[in-house]
């Protein structure tokens, strides 16, 4: 309790989260499930289903295209009724298999039980891969990049976040309760790849429960629980890397670059049961909250769960909805139509209403010094956001925009409502831009010299 | 006379130690340079391949550039670099910039209401901005700003319109656009589809009525290749371009004659 | 699955209706008008204090300069063809800060010539509000103090009668406690400093400038407030202390205690609410300190060995002109950034 | 003497600032501070030009004019030696730091005509500074130029971002900044004696 680990930097958003108290839920068998191709960083993956096919729940319906991607596995089972697109959280169109569910939810043979300690390493590597696992906090990176570092950077510590800094969401928070034995066993497996002795996890204060299941379910496991203070973006990589351990991520590095990786719990129950119940990634946990929804709560969704159903799933709204977030207030994005479906990293569905919206004018900058208090990056959203205005991106990377973390942070506190972030998110959009043409055009010349 | 005598000793004394320093220190110029530099826009595009008009001289000083780079330079300043350079004159088309899309706010659907920055690619970046066609010009004069020449307007209804008579074909706007909704092309084409959408009809009818439907008049009424099919997208080829008169027949007026030519 | 009944009974959001912004989609309560509004809250104790100690004509002279500042950003609003900008309440604080560093006998054409230097010439001109580099109050003072000095530096000691109306006509003049100590060292020890008058502000001086509690009171609340650093007064002050104290030390008769120099002159206005100003001075914490040192030796050394008594304004502005150097300077080291360094030295 | 050399120096620095005080080298001062870069560059050149001319200049004065008798020469030939000296700056720039040259662009002849380094001279000349003085009050002079050259040009770094109104834009809000900067550094009249 004395002594809560932190950063520097941070606000303190109004938590709101009132779905903690709700057991994680399982909904009905919906009628169709409308599976995403695109749900991680990289290269879509590849259908080998086509049209009429019938698969089972856990049967693969596409496979990775590449080194940074992830296989795609059926959420129940039915018949494929079509290969088509749909519309994404970021609101562009992404390839899609529509699943038709037979109701009879038949599993396939799983995967051959492995023992998170003792099987080789090489193995649970294989089958965190096959099993369609990516970062479950938000970033959806494949986890089976993340778990094969380099031969020239050590490992020697595996961070489990399970700090869930979001105001709103408790879907983590909920898996550690209920859930803590997959966690655990996950984090073994992963300790096991990567060959690490010390495995820390780190959860907020706010959620003494969670801390006092997880350091007794631990101690067997031999692993660390520490508990945080309750500041976002605690759950940011660098800033819970600084906290737990006091290494510091250099800038524009990994946290690879400190001997360090690190898991979402939420990764982490996904690898547990992939590996003791050979269970491919098909299902999540999501919270569906926000003021105008009627049953707050929190749901074992299937992938390809349309937000339509979910909304419906937890009582529909109440008040009238301005605003629809995939993910938590601080950094979700906002959508604009309820046939998107929920993927391997949507932690949350956030619905506001017309008074919580904010739609302020910005005014000048005041200078008053609270973006650079409040970020954690020690940067200095002000100055960058007038540089960027008046399209200074070269000055804007003189003055390290790149090393921004996008936390939000700045604008949330800023008194004359500037968009401050969105500012340094374009600003890093159009530098990269740049560096990439400037890298095109120097491979474009060296072979000539 | 003694004054005299000082002022010139001092004089020569000075004019001795700038000689020497000059003679041990002084660097070479080209003389080229500066003349070149005028003949320039000085803009500093970067439509030549180069960082700036002072690197584009430096680099056809040293012969690693023609003098035809430049998309900003008149002919007559185009020969007297070459002159200059003691070059061939090169004979270069035109360009110009054009928005392919016609979906202002009249005809265009609003899937959501954008309240952000005022700035394409930060609408790009939340839930890919308000206008339901991915591929309709947004509006937010991102391509207007970056423009060195003033060449584009944004008109009320929130389209961007390039006004070919002030573009000089530098690019800028090309490589900015998140939408990659402006295409560089002849200045000598006669007509351009307004319109990158080559989605299905279906689609493209539920999100703007400007949209090219895909219905192929066109291309009946142009010679074999002049018009070419990307989906459901009429293209010109600029290689072979068909006459003004296609305009006519497009149903939906996606084919518009070019502004250069209409100005002519 | 009855969903037609379901649907029946649950209300669904209207698409048609959602907004799609950036994230992030919750914002603190904090605006620029509550911070404004605060800030002059916390400067009140100090405008009573003043009305107390030179009657209701200051009062006048804060109401005349507060109202012509904003009516000259008004008209400077409306010649630039901008929006009205009035109701963030900058002008107000700008034009009550001006006053209260205007002596109480000041002519009302004054205020009025104040004000549009410290609102057109030292904001308006720069786009307004939050573009300005130096503190339009100051910019104001300093103009009139370097162009009207007989008028500027005209004090009358305290009235004990509220509804005094102390004019230049019909008043005494007399010197400020720092004009006293700053006089020759033979007259020096004549003088006998109480500490208590200056705390309470019993002494002439600026109308808002002398009562060094009422100062600190509203310092204190905006530093509860978090809305100024308090390492900002606390360096000033303490910058300043040192130095007079180790002059005082080394030659007691040619230099007032530091003591007395702390609680005399416009230091704590200064130091509280003008060199806290947000917009001319650096962002960061660091800065801050650099930028209050900084004030704190430049008003010293002109205190002490300057031909004038009082060197806060124009310490002040030209730590307003190091700002964006200050600023340059501090933002070099984001989180991450030294390591970086040291990696490629390794490399 | 130590004493004497430092009120000097605290004189010709910041009470008696060139530009801010004795409105020399305007010229420079508003031309060359749009950029914090190439601020640094012509006062780092002005401090070399300064220190130089002080230093020629007096020696001029002290050992051929004066005791020719021929003060009334004094301007043509210090003109003469800045003139000279500026040359000599020109090509060692343009030598070695070519960026630098081709950013102080015309500004860089123009020290040659810049009063400040003409107006010190005549200074040291009118007040019988011996070398050592003139040279020292000749470097301190450009030092008081160079820091308000820089602090005035990185107050216009942060001007270039603002949203000053079309017509006040350049010189015009330049002009303004600088006599605010002015009047704040009149605080200082007194230092030094």
């Amino acid at each position: 309790m004395f002594n809560q680990l932190h950063f520097y930097g941070g606000v303190h958003p109004e938590e709101g989260k009132v779905a903690q108290s709700s057991p994680i839920a399982e909904p009905p068998i919906l009628e169709s499930y409308t599976v995403p191709c695109a749900q991680h960083i990289g290269a879509p993956a590849q259908p080998v289903v086509q049209k009429g096919d019938k698969v089972l729940k856990g049967q693969l319906l596409a496979k990775p295209n590449g080194f940074v991607s992830a296989p795609v596995h059926s959420p129940t089972s039915g018949e494929v009724v079509e290969l088509t697109t749909c519309l994404g959280p970021m609101g562009n169109q992404i390839p899609a298999i529509i699943v038709k569910s037979d109701g009879e939810d038949k599993a396939a043979d799983p995967m051959p039980l492995l023992d998170p300690a003792n099987s080789a390493p090489d193995d649970l590597k294989q089958r965190v891969g096959d099993a369609g696992i990516v970062g479950m906090g938000g970033a959806s990176f494949p986890t089976l990049v993340k778990l094969s570092p380099p031969p020239n950077k050590p490992i020697d510590t595996l961070i489990l976040n399970g700090v869930e800094c979001e105001p709103c969401l408790t879907a983590d928070h909920r898996l550690m309760l209920e859930n803590p034995d997959a966690i655990l066993a996950g984090a073994r497996a992963c300790a096991t790849i990567l060959g690490v002795k010390k495995v820390m996890l780190g959860i907020e204060a706010n959620k003494p429960d969670a801390v006092a299941l997880m350091t007794e379910r631990a101690a067997k496991f031999d692993i660390e629980v520490h508990q945080l203070k309750v500041r976002y973006p605690q759950g940011a990589e660098k800033q819970l890397i600084y906290a737990l351990t006091g290494r510091v991520v250099p800038s524009g590095g990994l946290p690879m670059d400190v001997k360090c990786v690190v898991q979402n719990v939420g990764t982490a129950a996904a690898i547990g049961e992939a590996v003791t119940l050979g269970k491919p990634l098909y299902e999540r946990v999501t919270t569906v909250t926000g003021t105008p929804v009627v049953k707050p709560g929190n749901w074992r969704f299937r992938v390809g769960t349309f937000y339509r159903d979910a909304i419906r799933l937890s009582g529909g709204v109440k008040d009238d909805v301005r605003k629809i977030i995939s993910g938590g207030p601080m950094m979700g994005l906002s959508v604009c139509s309820l046939d998107i479906p929920v993927m391997k990293n949507t932690s949350g569905i956030l619905l506001l209403s017309e008074s919580e919206i904010v739609q302020y004018e910005p005014h000048p900058c005041i200078r008053c010094g609270r973006c650079n208090d409040n970020c954690p990056m020690g940067m200095m959203p002000g100055i960058l956001s007038e540089q960027i205005e008046n399209m200074r991106y070269d000055l804007a990377e003189e003055w390290h925009v790149m090393d921004c973390i996008e936390c939000g942070c700045c604008s949330f506190g800023c008194p004359a409502h500037r968009p401050l972030v969105q500012h340094m998110k374009r600003a890093k959009a159009v530098v990269v831009a740049k560096r990439k043409a400037a890298a095109a055009a120097a491979a474009a010349k060296k072979p000539k010299a | 006379m003694f004054h005299v005598l000082i002022l010139t000793v001092i004089g020569v004394l000075l004019a001795l130690a700038i000689g020497l320093v000059a003679k041990y220190f002084g660097a070479e110029q080209d003389p080229r340079a500066d003349q070149l530099l005028e003949l320039l826009p000085g803009a500093n595009c970067g439509g030549c391949g180069f960082a700036g008009c002072a690197d584009y001289v430096k680099a056809m000083l040293e012969g690693r550039a023609k003098p035809g780079c430049c998309p900003g330079m008149t002919p007559a300043s185009l020969s007297k670099a070459s002159f200059i350079l003691g070059v061939e004159a090169e004979e270069r088309e035109r360009k110009v910039a054009v928005v392919c899309c016609r979906g202002d706010e009249s005809v265009a659907v609003n899937r959501a209401f954008y309240n952000g920055v005022t700035d394409c690619v930060n609408a790009v970046m939340v839930a890919n901005g308000g206008k339901a066609c991915t591929f309709g010009c947004l509006g937010l004069g991102t391509c207007a700003r970056v423009c060195p020449f003033g060449a584009i307007e944004i008109t009320e209804k929130h389209l961007a319109v390039v006004h070919p008579e002030l573009c000089r074909g530098c690019n800028k706007c090309v490589e900015v656009c998140p939408r990659h909704i402006i295409k560089l092309v002849p200045a000598k084409a006669p007509v351009h589809v307004l319109c990158s959408s080559p989605e299905s009809f279906k689609i493209k009818k539920g999100v703007c009525s400007a949209a090219c439907i895909g219905c192929r008049k066109c291309a009946k009424n142009a010679k074999e290749g002049q018009i070419t099919f990307n989906g459901f997208l009429a293209c010109i080829n600029y290689a072979n371009p068909p006459e003004a008169e296609v305009a006519d027949v497009c149903p939906v007026h996606v084919i518009a004659a070019s502004k250069a030519q209409q100005s002519k | 699955m009855n969903t037609d009944t379901e649907n029946n009974e649950i209300k669904m959001p209207d698409v048609s209706r959602l907004i799609i912004s950036g994230a992030p989609h919750y914002h603190s309560p904090d605006e620029i008008r509550g911070i404004m509004f605060m800030v002059i809250l916390a400067l009140l104790p100090a405008c009573l204090a003043g009305i107390w100690h030179f009657g209701v004509r200051a009062l006048w002279i804060m109401l005349l300069t507060v109202a012509s500042a904003v009516a000259w950003e008004v008209l400077a609003n409306k010649v630039m063809k901008q929006k009205l900008s009035i109701y963030d309440g900058t002008a107000i604080l700008t034009g009550l800060l001006l006053a209260m560093n205007l002596p109480p006998t000041v002519p009302e054409w004054v205020c009025v010539l104040g004000a549009f230097i410290a609102i057109v010439l030292g904001k308006m001109v720069y786009g307004g509000m939050g573009y300005n580099p130096f503190n339009p109050a100051l910019v104001g003072r300093v103009a009139l103090l370097l162009g009207l000095p007989s008028i500027m530096t005209h004090f009358v000691p305290p009235m004990h009668s509220v509804w005094n109306w102390c004019s230049a006509a019909n008043t005494v003049t007399q010197a400020t406690p720092l004009v006293l100590t700053h006089a020759t060292p033979h007259t020096r020890a004549e003088i006998v400093v109480d500490y208590m008058d200056l705390l309470i502000g019993h002494c002439s001086g600026c109308i808002g400038e002398t009562c060094f509690i009422a100062l600190l009171a509203g310092g204190l609340f905006l530093i509860c407030l978090n809305l100024i650093r308090w390492q900002v007064p606390v360096c000033y002050i303490g910058t300043v202390f040192i130095i007079t104290a180790i002059a005082h030390h080394a030659s007691p008769s040619a230099y007032a205690t530091p003591v007395s120099h702390v609680l005399s002159g416009g230091l704590a206005l200064g130091a509280f609410f003008m060199a806290t100003d947000m917009v001319t001075t650096p962002l960061s914490r660091t800065g801050s300190v650099v930028f209050a040192v900084g004030c704190g030796i430049i008003t010293s050394v002109i205190r002490l060995w300057g031909s004038y008594p009082e060197g806060v304004s124009f310490s002040i502005l030209i730590m307003n002109a190091l700002t964006p150097l200050i600023d340059k300077a501090t933002a070099g080291h984001p989180f991450g950034t030294v390591r970086t360094a040291a990696q490629e030295v390794g490399k | 003497m130590l004493g004497e050399y430092l009120a000097l120096i605290v004189g010709a620095v910041l009470v008696n600032n060139f530009v801010l005080s004795r409105i020399l080298g305007i010229c420079p001062f508003l031309g060359v501070s749009k950029k914090l870069k190439t601020a640094l560059g012509m006062g780092g050149a002005v401090i070399f030009v300064m220190t130089l001319s002080g230093l020629v200049t007096s020696l001029i004065h002290h050992c051929v004019l004066k005791p020719c008798g021929m003060e009334y020469l004094r301007t043509i030939v210090f003109i003469l030696v800045i003139a000279a000296l500026v040359q000599i700056v020109e090509v060692l720039l343009q030598r070695f730091s070519p960026a630098l040259y081709k950013a102080l662009g015309i500004y860089l002849p123009l020290i040659t005509t810049n009063c400040a380094v003409l107006g010190s001279a005549i200074i040291c000349a009118e007040g019988d500074y011996n070398v050592i003085k003139s040279t020292v009050f000749c470097s301190a002079s450009a030092v008081g130029f160079a820091l308000a050259l820089v602090l005035f040009a990185s107050v216009r770094e942060k001007l270039e971002l603002a949203k000053i109104p079309e017509v006040l834009k350049g010189p015009a809000i330049a002009l303004l900044t600088a006599s605010i900067l002015a009047m704040a550094f009149s605080g200082f009249s007194g230092l030094g004696g």
